[in-house]
């Protein structure tokens, strides 16, 4: 009994260690892309300044928001702690992860979208619509190409549990599965349009006719504005632990003693830093793509994950 | 068995039923108005002959009831009916085309065949002397619908619809010594007043279309008011109706 | 089969005893005074949903199968009636919607008596009635007499509600393409009742049940149910007649057709497939697979170019029942080739899918109703704002476009996630074909849930947010307590059922024990709270902590974020310096999904139209612009206007029949005499 | 047998009544009053039956079993019903001047003939009063069809006149050809040999070439009066061009007759071949003129002829039943001659009320009825939904049986029958629904109409879709014994 309730605590811990890292990370990202672009880079806890400011700033409406308008952020920040708490970051085996599965996981991303997108229309600014518009449509491209890789893994796996999944790779130990590499890639692309970074999106620029996410978000601020970006964060740190988990699992804690969490959170963290640096990389390297190579970009990531299903039924499995 | 074996009556017999059919023969070819009716009188006449020779030949007095109805109708009312009319309406010298009139009889000659072909099924089955006649009065029967279908004038119709009648008089003679007297009568009956109405309608016909011509007919035709394609059960698509 | 009276089955009597007085009320009284129309038919309408949810509820809860017959139809061949679980539940599903058109009716039918284009109101009663009667009895049916007389009676009556409105020609053309389609699909099914009634030496369902078919004929049989019913289930290319018949009727007609007469489609299939035909082959389950997966998809593509809402959501109506299919499909596949627990899950799915599609599209078309009466716009361009004037219409049109996108925790979601589950159960199959394929189709699944949240968003987006596009919109008002109680009630029970989802599948067992003789003894394994459909290791769902989760972040945000903090400023929208920002500036529905139409083009035939006015002189100046946009459905290009024309160029061909020259008639008669004298001698 | 002496002798004493007086304004309700009393008798003479089962008059010369005892009844009624429309009917056109004093009389005394012939054709016993009966029947009805003396009505007439005669008279040689193998069988020199009961008893000897034979000539006279594809070109143009209650009788009993001799005549050719020859020929002629009618249906322009298509349409699909043979099929063939004539004489009274109010009879110019006068437009809605098979109507009753038992014996045929169904709904349904519904044209007033026949068919048509009472199944069910030789039951 204690011991399910020591896991629920340890399940609870582990969020909240998620969140709380999550801006972090985007500092990291930040100063390493500052680094590789000769810029002059903030402290690394940066993001956390810039959240307190906005939670302490005065909230400014349009004159016709709605209550909608209101209400969007609280969900969407649910949505992602939620997503959050699934995610196995430093162990697995968690209660936790029951709560919801890998398809679970997407629809809390759907359902964060879905909100931001009408909270982009409630105004009625062009630029909202604008932003809400491309948003679902890329999302409708990548949705798919997601699913499709994450069933790869599940099939494998053959469960949809995040966390039972994780360990199952983690025992299998290493194996060289094609469909594995092709479903890193694809969810890689994914990743990187669903957190809306080069080249689908930039989140640096609010230069009208390039941005998709920023374009939703223009007309929100303080605490809102404070919740939406801290989601954000936490859904890049989200894909990013995703990958980590999936393809590079090792040294997440399996038991809960003192000393495997600790590996696990020291494993964790260094593969989150490299992933950044590799992505900032990526960023450095690619300029943004117009709206509509998009779609193409976005196809083949499908491509990609189809052909990891297909690898997988055909090469892996006994026929 | 032979003709030569025969009596003198079913000689007689066969012998008139083959002039009648050389009756519907000459009316077939027949293109003008007054010989045509003749000629019906004619055809009714021999009928008539015939129909009492059987009724000598196997005594059946009512074939005699029914020889003098023939001859009433036949012979004597609906032609004097007709050339009345014909006179009324006068027509009585008019005489039409005949498309391809050497093709009309060669046709009917394959007609006599046809019907000879098609009765011979059935003759075996009458212990009747006169038995090879049933395929005459099938072929006048048939004749006298090409007389219908060849010729333009109502006239020339009704001409062909009553001998029509006739050969399937003969028929009921030839083949079963006639129909049972009631229905001999209704027939007659039935004739006499069509052969009526058929006068009534000469005249309407000639009221609202200026001529006898049944050619003309077809104010009713459906083949020059098609549907627009358009109309396929709406072709707009279910798409905006706006 | 006990030829005993249940209990059950006297509440279903109740329920058409009192769609029967419902009907004779309008019939007779209405014309003098409107008012029974409201309190008289309505009323006894409400009590006839209420006594069929509650004995369909019973019959499925108890596990009861009671049977009955009349003394009616053929000397041969009394009515035989029978209320079992799997017709329970329909009779559940329809009740509920019955319940709350009734609510809503009352307000929303007084739109009909006033104004120029006033409409006598009896026939929307009797026919309304009748409608439900004919659902109800075609659920009880057990022979196939019955079953086909009140099928037809329900489209029927479907007709004339559609044509109800019939001074605009829209109307008369979806209803004539309806009742067409209808009665050819009638036929169809007739044919298949005709395979088993001939193996079975009987029309009554008992005898069909009985009859072994051999695999030709079972399939030929299965072929024309499928096609039949496919075409009252609205599946592509079949579903033609839908987007043009849904949205003419009247508001809470179209939420009865959505949401319970497409439903009866799928209770052909199931019923004849996995009930009268009995032993399912997978190869039937790929072709429902496919046909499911392509209704899916075409069904939101095609919605998403949709500016007319009810237009719209008929077209998620195709949508949802390729869902639905898909779910069969995989169960018919997986029982198929033996696995007959995955196949009880697919089937489950599927239910499960149905019950929800009723729930939160017959909300979402009330919803549509209650904006049309108080805007008289269906076009979503001419809307906007309007969760300010009708805040609680939108937010439960809001619950209903959260479930219809397969958002967690709402209803849709659920059972979108139990297919995904079974599809994700394909490597336990022997067949490498269908490994691949069924993936695939989970993908082509997700796709279609991104496009319809797309399309959500889009619907909401432009009706209910954003600033009001015409005069009349910004003076719209909430909509009576009435019509607002039925769209509560529909949008209470899709939280209810996506909430607690465990419950809900406990109580299909009785249905699968009946068709498949099997249920999901897992998925409550772990209690009320986890969702585990196959096994907590392989997947696990917990709408409830998803829901408190929410609830607590709100809970949070109020007491850290909010208290103390000064209250909100209200400032005009950042325009960029340009000047006030007008309505006119907004995103339209067609500005919106011009993205999407540029991924997809092809899918529809697209007619982009620019006038230009330009204003006269020496240098032309353009002065004003109009663009406009029309998507046109292929399969209605492709199928149904080429059969049209056939049939009319054959009626125009065979013309030269009846050329009006009596000798032509002559010679056909004499032709045809001596053809037949040929053949005979 | 007195009863059925009244029943045939009050029409035609009534006929002749009505030759003297028939312009009087009296005489509508006189022709009225003659139905009543045929009905009445032709009723308990049917309750006669029922009691006693099949009966043969002294003389042997009438014959009531099962099979006509039922058909009687109908025409009888379907004859007052209509004699009641007509009444009022018309009375308009007089006041619009279309029929005058003569011709109204030779309207009534005709109509009344017409009842007489046909009530004559169904009960006697001997073939050929049946044959003379039907020409009979075609002479009367001619005079009917130019009623209106205009030259389309002459040129219908005429048409009707020559076709009809035609055929009629080939069926005359088939009577002789029977005459002569029943003859050539039981021997010359009786003069009952003519007679149905007699041949049918001896049906099994007869000779099977005569009786080929003779089947081809009677199907082919016989059939041109059912108006079978391609003998049927007398039919719209008839129906079209004559006063609207005759078109009701025509489509809703002259037809039925036809038919009846047809299958009368089946059922000694069946007796005596032991193949389905006759059967065949029948279902092949049904199913042609089944599919041709349906697709006429759609390029019609003038709406008495698009019904008088469907009339045929519904011919060919009996003709099809009863060749299809079998307990199932007959019964379906059986059940559908009787709605069929209720329906459809129902829609022809609805229609002339309809043409009557628009002013014409083109579909074009008819519109917006259920505004005008709801009664009428509902009428024709719900008489379409009824001829086009919808439940709860009866004719969904027989042709779903009528599916089935194709089904059972020749699967595939099941095809086109689909096909001619889709077909026909989709040519009747898109112009009736023009007509009925939509604003209709400016200054449109209602007309005086009797809806009672209307309502009192169309429930009849109901009440025989929800259940078949039970004397009539038994009357079904023993015609169907006599002609298919089992019970469906």
């Amino acid at each position: 009994m204690d011991r399910e309730l020591t896991a629920w605590a340890l399940a609870a811990a582990q969020a909240l260690l998620f969140i709380a890292a999550a801006p972090l990370l985007a500092g990291w990202l930040q100063r390493v892309k500052c680094h590789m672009q000769n810029r002059a880079a903030p402290a690394v806890w940066q993001p956390y300044r810039n959240l307190a400011k906005l939670l302490r700033k005065r909230m400014l409406l349009a004159e016709n928001a709605s209550w909608l308008f209101r209400a969007v952020p609280y969900i969407v920040f649910g949505a992602m702690l939620l997503a959050a708490a699934v995610v196995p970051l430093i162990a697995v085996r968690l209660p936790s992860a029951a709560i919801a599965d890998m398809i679970v996981l997407v629809g809390f991303f759907a359902l964060a979208r879905f909100f931001t997108a009408l909270a982009g229309l409630d105004i009625g600014t062009a630029f909202g619509g604008m932003g809400a518009s491309r948003e679902m449509m890329v999302s409708a491209l990548a949705e798919p190409a997601m699913l499709m890789a994450v069933f790869t893994l599940s099939m494998t796996a053959s469960t949809t549990n995040l966390s039972v999944a994780t360990g199952y790779i983690l025992e299998a130990g290493l194996v060289l599965r094609p469909s594995f590499l092709f479903a890193l890639l694809a969810l890689a692309m994914v990743a990187v349009a669903e957190t809306s970074r080069v080249p689908v999106d930039n989140p640096a620029t609010h230069l009208e006719l390039t941005m998709l996410h920023e374009a939703m978000i223009l007309e929100y601020g303080g605490r809102h504005l404070a919740l939406i970006e801290w989601a954000s964060q936490i859904k890049l740190m989200i894909y990013s632990v995703l990958i980590v988990d999936f393809f590079f699992p090792w040294g997440i804690a399996t038991e809960f003693s003192a000393a495997a969490l600790a590996v696990g959170v020291m494993a964790v963290a260094a593969k989150l830093m490299l992933l950044a640096v590799i992505l900032v990389v990526w960023e450095t390297v690619l300029a943004k793509m117009r709206l509509f190579r998009v779609p193409q970009f976005l196809g083949f990531a499908l491509m990609l994950s189809l052909l990891a299903m297909l690898t997988h039924v055909v090469l892996e499995t006994g026929g | 068995m032979g003709i030569a074996a025969l009596g003198l009556y079913n000689q007689a017999i066969i012998l008139f039923a083959a002039l009648a059919l050389f009756t519907s023969f000459i009316m077939l070819a027949q293109a003008r108005m007054m010989p045509l009716i003749f000629t019906f009188a004619w055809q009714g006449l021999l009928l008539t002959v015939v129909s009492v020779l059987v009724a000598i030949a196997s005594d059946h007095p009512h074939l005699h009831i029914s020889a003098a109805i023939t001859f009433c109708l036949k012979v004597v009312v609906i032609p004097w009916l007709l050339y009345r009319l014909s006179a009324k309406l006068n027509m009585q010298y008019d005489a039409e085309v005949i498309e391809h009139p050497t093709l009309l009889l060669l046709g009917g000659v394959a007609l006599v065949i046809f019907s000879y072909h098609v009765a011979q099924s059935i003759i075996h089955l009458s212990g009747l002397a006169t038995r090879n006649t049933i395929a005459v009065s099938m072929a006048i029967e048939l004749l006298g619908m090409l007389l219908m279908i060849a010729r333009k004038s109502a006239v020339a119709q009704v001409i062909g619809f009553m001998s029509m009648e006739s050969g399937i008089f003969f028929a009921a003679v030839v083949s079963t010594y006639g129909m049972p007297l009631i229905v001999e009568l209704g027939l007659a009956f039935d004739i006499l007043v069509a052969s009526i109405l058929f006068g009534v309608f000469f005249f309407h016909l000639r009221d609202s279309f200026g001529s006898l011509n049944v050619g003309q007919f077809n104010r009713l035709s459906e083949a020059n008011d098609p549907m627009p394609l358009r109309d396929a059960a709406g072709e707009s698509s279910p798409g905006d109706p706006s | 089969m006990s030829a005993t009276v249940g209990n059950p089955l006297l509440l279903a009597y109740a329920a058409v005893a009192c769609t029967m007085l419902s009907g004779a009320v309008s019939l007779l009284a209405v014309r003098r005074h409107p008012g029974f129309l409201h309190f008289g038919s309505f009323l006894f309408l409400f009590f006839a949903g209420a006594a069929s949810v509650a004995g369909g509820g019973w019959s499925l809860l108890a596990k009861l199968t009671v049977t009955d017959r009349f003394k009616l139809g053929l000397p041969w061949l009394d009515w035989h009636l029978r209320l079992d679980p799997l017709s329970g539940f329909f009779l559940m599903l329809l009740g509920t919607l019955v319940v709350a058109i009734s609510l809503y009716g009352p307000s929303y039918t007084r739109e009909f008596a006033r104004g120029p284009a006033a409409q006598p109101l009896p026939p929307l009663g009797v026919f309304t009635a009748l409608f439900v009667l004919g659902m109800q009895l075609m659920l009880l049916a057990d022979d196939a007499l019955v079953f086909m007389i009140f099928w037809e009676m329900m489209s029927l009556s479907g007709y004339f509600l559609v044509v109800y409105q019939h001074q605009h020609a829209a109307n008369r053309h979806a209803a004539f393409l309806y009742l067409l389609l209808a009665h050819v699909g009638a036929l169809v099914i007739l044919l298949s009742f005709g395979v088993l009634a001939a193996f079975g030496g009987g029309l009554t369902f008992d005898l069909m049940r009985a009859a072994k078919l051999t695999p030709l004929w079972a399939t030929i049989a299965f072929g024309c149910a499928f096609a039949g019913f496919g075409v009252k289930a609205g599946m592509v290319p079949l579903h033609v007649w839908l987007p043009d018949a849904h949205p003419v009727a009247p508001s809470h007609i179209s939420a009865m057709m959505s949401g319970a007469m497409i439903k009866m489609g799928i209770y052909g299939i199931v019923r004849l497939s996995y009930d009268l035909i009995g032993d399912v082959q997978w190869e039937w389950g790929v072709v429902v697979l496919i046909i499911g997966t392509a209704s899916s998809l075409l069904g939101v593509l095609y919605a998403l170019m949709q500016h007319d809402l009810k237009r719209l959501l008929a077209y998620h109506s195709i949508e949802n029942i390729g869902i639905i299919l898909m779910g069969l499909g995989l169960s018919m596949i997986f029982l198929g080739s033996g696995h007959k627990m995955l196949g009880t899950l697919g089937l489950v799915a599927a239910l499960y899918h149905t019950i929800n599609h009723a729930l939160f599209k017959g909300l979402l078309f009330l919803g549509a109703g209650a904006v049309l009466y108080r805007t008289h716009a269906r076009d979503l361009d001419h809307m906007g704002g309007l969760i300010h004037r009708m805040p609680v219409t939108a937010f439960l049109f809001l619950v209903g476009c959260v479930a219809i996108s397969a958002l967690p925790p709402l209803n849709g979601f659920v059972s979108e996630w139990l297919t995904f589950q079974t599809a994700l159960q394909a490597p336990a199959l022997k067949n490498g074909l269908l490994r691949t394929m069924l993936p695939i189709a989970a993908a082509l699944l997700a796709l279609t849930g991104a496009l319809a949240a797309a399309c959500f968003v889009k619907a909401f987006g432009i009706a209910f947010l954003g600033r009001p596009r015409t005069r009349r919109v910004a003076r719209a008002r909430e909509v009576p307590a009435g019509m607002l109680g039925g769209m509560g009630l529909l949008a209470t029970l899709c939280l209810l059922l996506g909430v607690f989802p465990t419950t809900v599948i406990e109580a299909m067992a009785p249905i699968t024990q009946l068709l498949v003789h099997e249920a999901l003894p897992s998925a409550a394994a772990e209690g009320w709270l986890w969702l585990t459909p196959i096994s907590p290791q392989v997947a696990s769902y917990s709408a409830p902590f998803v829901v408190a989760a929410i609830v607590v972040v709100f809970g949070l945000g109020y007491l850290f974020l909010k208290r103390g903090t000064a209250p909100a400023r209200r400032a005009y929208a950042w325009d960029c310096g340009f000047g006030q920002l007008t309505q006119r500036m907004q995103y339209t529905s067609s500005a919106f999904s011009q993205p999407i139409r540029r991924v997809f083009g092809g899918v529809w035939k697209v007619e982009e139209k620019i006038d230009t006015l330009a204003s006269a002189g020496p240098i032309p100046r353009v002065t004003s612009l109009h663009y406009s946009v029309h998507t046109h459905d292929w399969s209605w290009l492709w199928c149904y206007v080429p059969i049209g024309r056939l049939v009319l160029a054959a009626a125009n061909r065979i013309g030269f029949i009846q050329t009006g020259n009596i000798h032509t008639y002559l010679k056909f008669s004499f032709v045809t005499l001596l053809v037949f004298l040929w053949i005979v001698s | 047998m007195t009863l059925l002496e009244v029943t045939l002798l009050v029409p035609l004493l009534g006929g002749l009544l009505l030759a003297i007086v028939g312009h009087r304004p009296i005489a509508g309700w006189i022709n009225v009053a003659v139905g009543v009393v045929t009905f009445g008798a032709a009723l308990a003479m049917a309750l006669e039956v029922f009691a006693h089962g099949a009966q043969l008059s002294p003389s042997r010369m009438f014959y009531i079993d099962a099979f006509n005892v039922y058909l009687v009844v109908l025409t009888a009624f379907v004859g007052l019903t209509t004699s009641i429309f007509s009444r009022p009917y018309m009375r308009h056109e007089v006041e619009i001047g279309r029929v005058t004093d003569r011709r109204l009389r030779l309207y009534h005394s005709m109509y009344q003939c017409f009842l007489f012939s046909m009530l004559l054709a169904l009960s006697t016993n001997n073939l050929g009063v049946l044959w003379v009966a039907m020409e009979l029947a075609t002479l009367t009805t001619v005079l009917l069809v130019s009623l209106y003396r205009t030259p389309e009505a002459i040129e219908a007439a005429w048409k009707y006149f020559i076709l009809c005669g035609v055929g009629i008279a080939q069926a005359l040689f088939g009577t002789v050809l029977i005459y002569f193998a029943a003859e050539s069988k039981l021997g010359g020199g009786r003069d009952d040999t003519l007679l149905w009961t007699v041949l049918h008893r001896a049906a099994g000897g007869l000779d099977p070439a005569v009786i080929t034979l003779a089947f081809v000539f009677l199907l082919v006279g016989y059939g041109t009066k059912v108006g079978l594809v391609p003998l049927h070109n007398w039919l719209p143009d008839a129906h079209s061009e004559g006063p609207t209650p005759m078109s009701a009788v025509l489509s809703g009993l002259l037809l039925n007759v036809a038919l009846y001799a047809l299958v009368r005549v089946k059922m000694l050719v069946d007796a005596s071949l032991h193949t389905n020859l006759a059967g065949h020929l029948m279902m092949g002629f049904g199913l042609l003129s089944f599919t041709v009618a349906g697709l006429f249906l759609h390029r019609q322009h003038d709406v008495k002829r698009m019904f008088s298509y469907s009339s045929i349409e519904h011919m060919g699909l009996i003709t099809f039943g009863f060749g299809v043979g079998g307990p199932l099929a007959t019964f379906a063939a059986l059940l559908h001659m009787t709605v069929h004539s209720l329906t459809k004489s129902a829609i022809f009274i609805t229609v002339g009320h309809a043409c009557q109010l628009a002013g014409t009879q083109r579909i074009d110019h008819i519109r917006g009825l259920i505004r005008t006068q709801p009664a009428i437009g509902w009428g024709l809605l719900l008489g379409t939904v009824a001829i086009t098979g919808f439940p709860p109507f009866g004719v969904f009753i027989s042709e779903f049986l009528l599916l089935m038992a194709t089904m059972k014996s020749w699967p595939w045929l099941t095809i086109p029958l689909l096909l001619g169904f889709g077909v026909a709904f989709a040519g009747l349904a898109r112009h009736t629904q023009r007509m009925v519904f939509g604003e209709p044209p400016p200054g449109q007033k209602p007309v005086e109409a009797n809806m009672l026949p209307v309502v009192v068919h169309l429930l009849l048509v109901l009440w025989l879709g929800l259940a078949i009472p039970g004397f009539l199944s038994r009357w079904f069910e023993q015609a169907t014994i006599l002609i298919a030789g089992a019970s469906p039951l």
